[in-house]
């Protein structure tokens, strides 16, 4: 863990990236403390350009503060980043690892499934599931995880494979160990390394994918997320830049900060590769 | 003054200076021939005839290539088009119109009394709801000569003349309709009608482009080569094409409003608010009177008090339009200034007549939840939900916002499946055409645009029904004044805005919006100069 | 002396020759029927499982519906009969190329598609080349140069696109490009009513193409350089550049002859993967370009909610994606002597 | 004049590694037709010291001080572009690995002819051809046509030096060359070399870990350790005579002695009749693919006590077998019978209680621990599985890892805090602590250093004898089977083909596959002195005459 640590904290990008992490799940945490009032609710004329004391990053076009909405924002996306992401990670890791372990026509009749889903065009998926069933927080969610497990499943599935002819798992097999010890103590431990920074490379993949879901006006209308709020600024850039430039750059300083954090920790955990660094 | 009929009984006869004309401006050099408009159609209409679709696009477009027998001027008085005059019988019942001569449909074919007694009593009459239920009143259809046509009606029905203008009552040609599928007609993907320009080509998700008819009935018309509709579906690359010069027209909704402040100060642009008047759209929020505690006067009276109509206006629509005062809007005939009052803005009143109502905050401060489906139209309609449930949430109600596509929302409206919504509607020109269909028990049904509301009040159904039925305008006059009393005290709906769609085109483009018709007129006297 | 099992069969292209390339795209085509048939039966599923069925959305927007209005919509759509023959009709109906009819511009959805096809293919082909030719170059140059200024200037900017949303660069490019400095149309395909032949009507379309084709190029630029320039960096670490160098292989020829051509063969295998996200990504950019493609047609049927529109684009992306998978796999097995025999 | 003279040659290491020189003050000299081997264990810096003579070396690696003067010009003084004109025409350099040293996307003669492209010269049409001819490949026209991968390993390191000898160097670097190498086929490599140095009078340098490879090919000898070369001199010398007690303990290890013979006496524990094993490879969903006989039919017997040796190149199938025994691998048909019980008939749940019973020794000592727990779990797991009480498995770990010689405080920490020889021994702690009948160990050496080797065989000998093990060893390593082994049988293509007491096998072997192999072993004619064995031709190595090992020579450092 240490050496991880020292592997990790060389890499000054994912360093950078942590920090900025950190502070936007600060940010989402203060929400409400440091903007004591809804996202929604105008506090202040509409349009009004950023500086003001108030209003620091200006107010949109029904006058509601455009930093109230970055700071709530950040909670939906990260929720939704996270959320999309932990059940993608569930079906990928569940059907990765019985492929992987379990080889053989199960592991063919997973793979053409997993198959399918990373050929059909994802995005296009997601659009398709959410118009279907109707923006929500959930369908979003679920529609960004229908589209995002496959990977998971085929890293889980290859490192399944590899550790399978492992040594030290034919000797658990040959100590006499169950299936379920072999998988949980022996394999899986071992294969979540690559998995860890899958999931971070998800989570931002996830805030993306949320955001041209928005864009496209396929956003839950009863939370503010960034995506939400380009949407809504987009239209209106000549006139109020800050309505879509702010958000639009969360979007993009998370997303960075998490690609950061997700190639120092394949660095930190593949140090073969970091040294060449 | 809105006494369309008497007026209407000398059309014929009287002479140009006496009749209502077209608003043309005097004072502009002489029309010029020739030119190219490029302009946009958004979003892409799914067909271009008149009665087979008769959504916004498809009027717009077709109504370039189609004719109705009438137009109107600003003020709803009727206006020739392929009826060059017309008289009504004593007993207000039989209705004569007088073609114009020389009319050619596009493929050649003259157009003769029978197309127009074709598209009224068959093609209209089939296809379109809105068209069955007025001309299922005429009890016969005449043609005494090519020329002629004679219509006599069950009864009296006094806005009878503000269904034949080519947005109602476009006439197409019977030899190529009768006896098919109207709806499946090959000529649908090629259109055929009467109208100044003919169609050439529509590159689906591109454009379509229409070009001048040689053998139109006005000789020397229309003045454009061309008409080019752009389809795009982005709104601001449709202001950019505006801004850059590549169109040089927008309508309807092409310009969302917080662009039009910034158009309105260009000096090569003129914005035109005008041309509506037929349509005169009120919007509102649509309340579903089954709903608990919203089938309470006092609530409604206190969302309508916890509403700043003003800031509607102003903040969402940049000031584009009119803040509605009634069900009836100002630009509609017997609209009565003196009656149509709403609640006026005051968030505290509103919460003294929920506190009335017995509905008092809880610990969250919220006295009651109701859901709001938004009107799927786009952005603005988007932002007014929103600011419902912010204006809402200021008085202690809260609002869920749900969205859904224009296909479920209209499906869910009809199955009265929402609380609140919101919703415009025209008015046609008369409160019986376009304001009863929404108020009158009669018309409580599982159908869209009905009284999906579930309103209900006799006197209401009373008054109306002494408007629809009567022939005397005093009658009908009163009748309405009564009823808009009626309706602004009760808000069986929370009337918000009549709206203005912004016409914007380069100054150098001429006669554009010169009848109520507005940007759905023919075109036939635009020109580029 | 012992000879391996596989002993060297140099004649030709290896053991299977052109007819193992063969061979393998009638296992692709295989592949690709398992696929349109997975997808249509997804899309039934979809259709069945939005709320309300297509005959009451058409009624509810017609503005009037009667009861036999309905029954004669859902003759007309088949909706009366039993699932299990809805299926097989519907399956029946996409094998015959035939993807249902757009309830809202009563035409045919394959002619809708085939309409824009050509706009997209376009697009996204222009992108991709543009993506796959910069990113390989900028990937090479970065890994070539590992660790000084170029290398961290490529990398920080590859890194930029791949965090920003296409659509924002959409929106940036055009304020820059468009609206500010008035250099390049900003939507549309061509000059409408322009009249332009030959090659001006080229240069037209070419100039309206930049934008957009920039825009969707870039994030896959990114991705395409930070992968060649792993790639790159993973080869150069190999034996056989040992080799290379021990023969006297000049560093220019090493880096293009040996590091690039390996190090090629993971991108050409990602630029396959990532096929489906481009052609899903033109739907943002065709939204904002105003591209006439089936992106927008997407967006539209999105707009409308005309779910058969939808789903078509849906089947006929995912049968381009199998498509480009296939003429990558055949690709890399052209560069790459080894898949021949796997 | 000498053809290579390296003075005082010092490599610094990056700072933070283990030693601060990788190279430390190294000097040799090479004549003109002269083979000088630099042997040393991993770590010991022969490979750099090769890599720094063609110019090889990674960046982060500095060349502190000394000279490397070739043909009387010195390297390190040399531009890239004149040393680049070096490497390849008067420098030729093979590598270990065949099977990654190709570019797997040019065609064998491409990249032959690629050296003589960058170097100027023409006729690659008939050169390459010939020289394909001249390192003994079939069908030279045809074989330059060939990808990469359709090549054997042998093949393919043919190829390299190929390549290596197309501009006809001076000098040969042959780094390990053989090691990659299946036993035959090394022999066949070394002696193409040796021909080839003959027959052109180059000189070559010959970097191996592997005293029988040196005593094959060597008239010169350098010992190097941790950086430096400790000592030099005639092959003869160096192997009968060594000085340096580092060249001492390293020539004791090399095993060299034949098991004592435990007559077959006892039940059977183990008997393996008509045992196959067939694996199908690339099996898609639409068929296709190939069939792999990895198995086909084995019979065998192990008695209580003894230590039977399952011998054969890679691919032979050993493995295959050995796994199939304990069911790694379930076997196609046949029976095995441990005991009284068949095992191939048993499932998932039968096979629990002989878990216990037969327990297994792996290869690989870096990838056989689970990385993630410590080795007290490590060993006490399999106990707890089968059932004892997880204090009392717990508290044998201590007992099981001096059982193994290494200290019990190892038992809290993680593998990765050990060597490789005392990872293998917690392995073997970790079959221990079964109480096992029956060990299988799968070549449980191969992948240590000689001197490790020595120490690990050593402990299982005397663990067979403390505990009465009966042992079924797989190995490649004839000499390694020969010392440990009471019996002997050798596998070809899936097959036994001979079995029988170790000293009858390795003196008069009856099948020809076992004639070639023995007649592989490196350095057969060299008997390390330290035993002091008769020379006679065809006796190898003379049974009977054990003495222990007392060297510790290569100290394991602890962690």
């Amino acid at each position: 863990m240490k050496l991880f640590l020292r592997a990790y904290a060389r890499n000054k990008g994912a360093i950078a990236g942590i920090i900025v992490v950190l502070l936007v799940c600060l940010i989402a945490a203060l929400a409400s403390w440091v903007f004591p009032y809804s996202p929604w609710d105008m506090q202040g004329a509409p349009f009004q350009p950023p500086g003001d004391p108030d209003l620091w990053l200006g107010s949109d076009s029904l006058g509601r503060d455009v930093a109230a909405g970055i700071a709530y924002g950040a909670r939906v996306s990260l929720l939704i980043g996270a959320v999309s992401t932990a059940a993608a990670l569930c079906l990928g890791v569940t059907l990765g690892a019985i492929a992987g372990y379990a080889s053989g026509a199960l592991d063919d009749a997973i793979m053409r499934f997993t198959e399918f889903f990373q050929t059909v065009p994802s995005f296009i998926l997601a659009i398709v599931l959410v118009a279907i069933f109707s923006p929500s927080l959930g369908s979003i969610v679920s529609a960004i995880a229908v589209v995002s497990w496959p990977p998971v499943t085929r890293v889980v599935r290859a490192e399944f494979l590899s550790l399978r002819s492992r040594e030290f798992v034919q000797a658990a097999e040959v100590l006499g160990h169950s299936h379920t010890t072999i998988i949980w103590r022996e394999i899986l431990p071992n294969a979540l390394a690559p998995v860890i920074v899958l999931a971070s490379l998800m989570v931002a993949n996830a805030i993306l994918l949320e955001s041209g879901l928005s864009f496209l006006g396929l956003g839950d209308p009863n939370l503010i997320s960034w995506g939400y709020m380009i949407g809504a600024g987009r239209s209106v850039i000549r006139l109020a830049w800050w309505m879509s430039v702010f958000p639009g750059l969360a979007i993009f300083l998370t997303v960075l900060a998490l690609n950061l954090v997700g190639e120092g920790l394949g660095d930190a955990l593949n140090p073969r590769l970091a040294r060449r660094r | 003054m809105h006494d369309l009929t008497r007026r209407t009984l000398f059309a014929g006869a009287a002479a140009a200076g006496l009749l209502p004309t077209i608003s043309r401006a005097q004072t502009t050099p002489a029309p010029k021939h020739g030119g190219t408009l490029n302009t946009i159609l958004t979003p892409e209409p799914p067909i271009l005839v008149l009665g087979v679709n008769n959504q916004g696009p498809t009027q717009l477009a077709a109504g370039k290539l189609f004719e109705g027998l009438l137009q109107y001027t600003f003020k709803l008085e009727p206006l020739p088009q392929l009826a060059k005059s017309w008289s009504l019988s004593d007993d207000k019942k039989t209705y004569t119109f007088k073609l114009q001569d020389n009319v050619k449909f596009h493929d050649g074919q003259p157009m003769t009394a029978d197309d127009v007694i074709f598209s009224i009593t068959k093609f209209h009459l089939e296809l379109s709801p809105r068209a069955r239920l007025i001309f299922s009143m005429i009890k016969e259809a005449t043609s005494p000569d090519p020329h002629t046509v004679v219509l006599t009606l069950a009864q009296p029905f006094d806005p009878f003349l503000l269904m034949f203008d080519v947005t109602a009552c476009a006439i197409v040609p019977r030899h190529i309709y009768a006896g098919t599928d109207y709806r499946t007609n090959p000529a649908n993907q090629h259109p055929i009608g009467t109208g100044p320009f003919q169609f050439v080509e529509w590159q689906r998700g591109n454009f379509i482009r229409l070009k001048k008819f040689d053998q139109y009935w006005t000789a020397g018309e229309p003045y454009l080569d061309e008409i080019i509709y752009n389809i795009i579906p982005d709104s601001q690359s449709r202001a950019l094409a505006l801004e850059t010069g590549k169109v040089q027209l927008t309508q309807a909704n092409d310009i969302e409003p917080f662009d039009i402040p910034r158009f309105k100060a260009k000096p090569n642009l003129e914005v035109e608010l005008h041309g509506w008047e037929y349509a005169s759209q009120l919007s509102w929020i649509e309340i579903n009177h089954r709903v608990k505690p919203l089938d309470d006067i006092r609530v409604r009276q206190a969302i309508s008090h916890a509403l700043d109509r003003n800031f509607i206006l102003n903040k969402l629509w940049f000031g584009i339009g009119k803040v509605a005062t009634g069900p009836i809007a100002s630009t509609t005939r017997f609209y009565d200034p003196k009656v149509a009052k709403l609640q006026a803005y005051d968030p505290n009143k509103a919460k003294a007549l929920l506190d009335a109502a017995g509905l008092k905050p809880n610990a969250k401060g919220v006295r009651f939840t109701i859901k709001q489906l938004a009107l799927p139209y786009g952005e603005v309609w988007t932002r007014l939900s929103e600011y419902f449930r912010t204006a809402l949430g200021h008085v202690g109600i809260e609002v869920v916002l749900e969205t859904t596509d224009a296909g479920a929302w209209a499906k869910r409206i009809g199955d009265w499946d929402y609380e609140t919504s919101t919703n415009f509607l025209s008015q046609f020109g008369d409160p019986t055409l376009g304001v009863e269909r929404s108020y009158v028990s009669t018309n409580i049904k599982k159908i869209t645009f009905t009284n999906t509301g579930g309103y209900t009040n006799p006197k209401v159904d009373d008054l109306f029904a002494t408007a629809r039925q009567s022939g005397d305008s005093a009658v009908r006059a009163k009748a309405f004044s009564d009823v808009q009393a009626i309706l602004c005290d009760e808000v069986p709906q929370l009337w918000l805005m009549e709206l203005a769609w912004p016409t914007i085109h380069e100054k150098k483009l001429h006669d554009v919006i010169t009848t109520a018709m507005g940007p759905n007129a023919g075109f036939s006297g635009v020109w580029i100069g | 002396m012992t000879l391996s099992p596989t002993s060297p069969s140099p004649r030709g292209r290896g053991v299977g020759g052109w007819g193992h390339l063969a061979s393998l795209a009638a296992q692709r085509l295989l592949k690709i029927v398992a696929v349109i048939l997975a997808i249509a039966v997804t899309n039934f599923l979809l259709i069945h499982a939005a709320p309300g069925d297509p005959a009451s959305v058409i009624a509810g927007e017609s503005g009037a519906a009667d009861p036999q209005f309905m029954a004669q919509l859902r003759a007309q759509f088949g909706l009366d009969q039993p699932l299990s023959t809805q299926l097989a009709i519907y399956l029946n109906h996409v094998l015959h190329g035939d993807l249902g009819t757009s309830f809202r511009q009563g035409r045919p959805v394959a002619a809708l598609i085939f309409e824009r096809l050509p706009a997209t293919l376009l697009l996204t082909g222009c992108a991709f080349a543009f993506a796959i030719v910069a990113g390989i170059a900028l990937g090479a140059m970065a890994a070539n140069r590992v660790g000084r200024i170029t290398d961290s200037v490529i990398t920080v900017l590859a890194l930029g696109f791949y965090a920003t949303p296409l659509f924002w660069v959409g929106l940036m490019l055009v304020l820059l490009l468009s609206v500010w400095l008035n250099w390049l149309p900003s939507f549309g395909m061509e000059t409408v009513g322009a009249g332009y032949t030959g090659l001006t009507a080229i240069a037209d379309v070419a100039q309206h193409l930049i934008l957009p084709a920039l825009t969707l190029g870039l994030f896959y630029m990114a991705v395409y350089a930070r992968l060649t320039r792993a790639s790159m960096l993973e080869v150069s670490a190999q034996d056989f550049v040992r080799t290379a160098r021990a023969k006297g292989v000049p560093e220019g020829r090493i880096l293009r002859r040996h590091i690039l051509r390996n190090a090629l063969l993971p991108v050409i295998t990602f630029a396959g993967i990532q096929a489906g996200q481009l052609i899903g990504g033109s739907i943002l950019v065709e939204t904002v370009f105003a591209w006439p493609g089936i992106g927008r047609l997407a967006f539209d049927a999105l707009l409308a909610r005309d779910y058969q529109v939808l789903l078509g684009v849906f089947l006929v992306t995912s049968i381009l994606v199998v498509l480009f998978n296939l003429l990558t796999d055949l690709l890399y097995a052209v560069i790459d002597p080894r898949v021949q025999t796997a | 004049m000498s053809l290579l003279s390296v003075q005082d040659l010092t490599i610094a290491l990056p700072p933070g590694a283990d030693r601060p020189h990788a190279v430390a003050g190294v000097s040799f000299t090479l004549d003109p037709g002269e083979v000088l081997c630099i042997v040393g264990e991993s770590g010991s810096g022969k490979s750099l010291s090769a890599a720094a003579i063609m110019g090889l070396l990674p960046p982060v690696l500095r060349r502190e001080r000394g000279t490397i003067e070739f043909e009387g010009r010195d390297l390190l003084a040399l531009s890239q572009t004149e040393m680049r004109a070096f490497r390849g025409a008067r420098l030729g350099m093979i590598f270990q690995e065949p099977m990654t040293a190709l570019n797997p996307l040019m065609r064998v003669g491409d990249q032959i002819a690629e050296v003589l492209a960058v170097h100027n010269a023409g006729g690659a049409r008939d050169r390459v051809p010939e020289l394909l001819a001249a390192v003994n490949l079939p069908d030279p026209t045809r074989l330059a046509r060939a990808w990469p991968h359709l090549l054997s390993g042998g093949q393919r390191q043919r190829v390299m030096i190929a390549m290596a000898l197309a501009l006809e160097p001076t000098l040969l670097i042959a780094d390990e060359p053989t090691t990659a190498l299946d036993v035959t086929t090394q022999m066949q490599i070394l002696r193409l070399i040796k021909d080839i140095q003959q027959r052109r009078g180059m000189g070559v340098l010959f970097i191996t870990h592997d005293f029988g490879v040196v005593a094959e090919i060597a008239d010169r000898v350098a010992v190097m350790q941790e950086g430096r070369i400790v000592e030099a001199g005639g092959t003869t010398q160096v192997l009968d005579a060594p000085e340096h007690p580092y060249t001492r303990a390293l020539i004791a290890a090399v095993p060299h002695r034949m098991a004592a013979h435990i007559p077959a006496e006892g039940r059977p524990v183990l008997e393996v009749v008509g045992v196959r094993k067939t694996f199908r490879r690339g099996a898609g969903l639409f068929g296709g693919g190939t069939t792999v006989h990895a198995v086909a039919d084995a019979d065998f017997v192990l008695r209580k006590g003894e230590t039977l040796g399952l011998v054969g190149e890679s691919g032979s199938g050993k493995s295959t077998l050995a796994r199939c025994v304990v069911r790694l691998v379930q076997p196609d048909e046949g029976a095995i019978r441990f005991h009284d019980t068949n095992l191939a008939r048993l499932d998932r749940r039968g096979w629990k209680p002989f878990r216990k019973r037969i327990q297994m020794v792996f290869q690989d000592p870096f990838a056989s621990l689970n990385p993630r727990r410590r080795v007290s779990e490590i060993i006490a797991d399999g106990p707890i599985a089968a059932g004892t009480p997880r204090i009392e498995a717990l508290h044998r770990v201590g007992e099981l890892l001096s059982l193994v010689q290494l200290d019990p405080s190892a038992a809290d920490r993680f593998p990765h805090e050990f060597s490789g020889g005392q990872r293998q021994r917690i392995g073997i702690a970790r079959a221990l602590a079964m109480d096992p009948e029956l060990l299988i160990a799968d070549e449980p050496v191969s992948a240590l250093d000689v001197s490790v080797q020595a120490q690990v065989l050593d402990l299982l000998e005397e663990l067979r004898q403390r505990l009465g093990l009966t042992m079924l060893f797989i190995t490649h390593d004839l000499r390694v089977a020969a010392q440990i082994c009471s019996r002997i049988a050798v596998m070809q293509h899936g097959r036994i083909v001979e079995q029988g007491e170790t000293a009858q096998v390795f003196n008069t072997p009856r099948h020809p596959y076992t004639q070639s192999l023995l007649d592989s072993i490196p350095g057969r004619s060299w008997a390390s002195p330290v035993t002091s064995l008769s020379r006679a031709a065809g006796e190898g190595w003379g049974g009977g005459n054990v003495t222990t090992n007392t060297a510790q020579p290569h100290q394991v450092t602890n962690p």
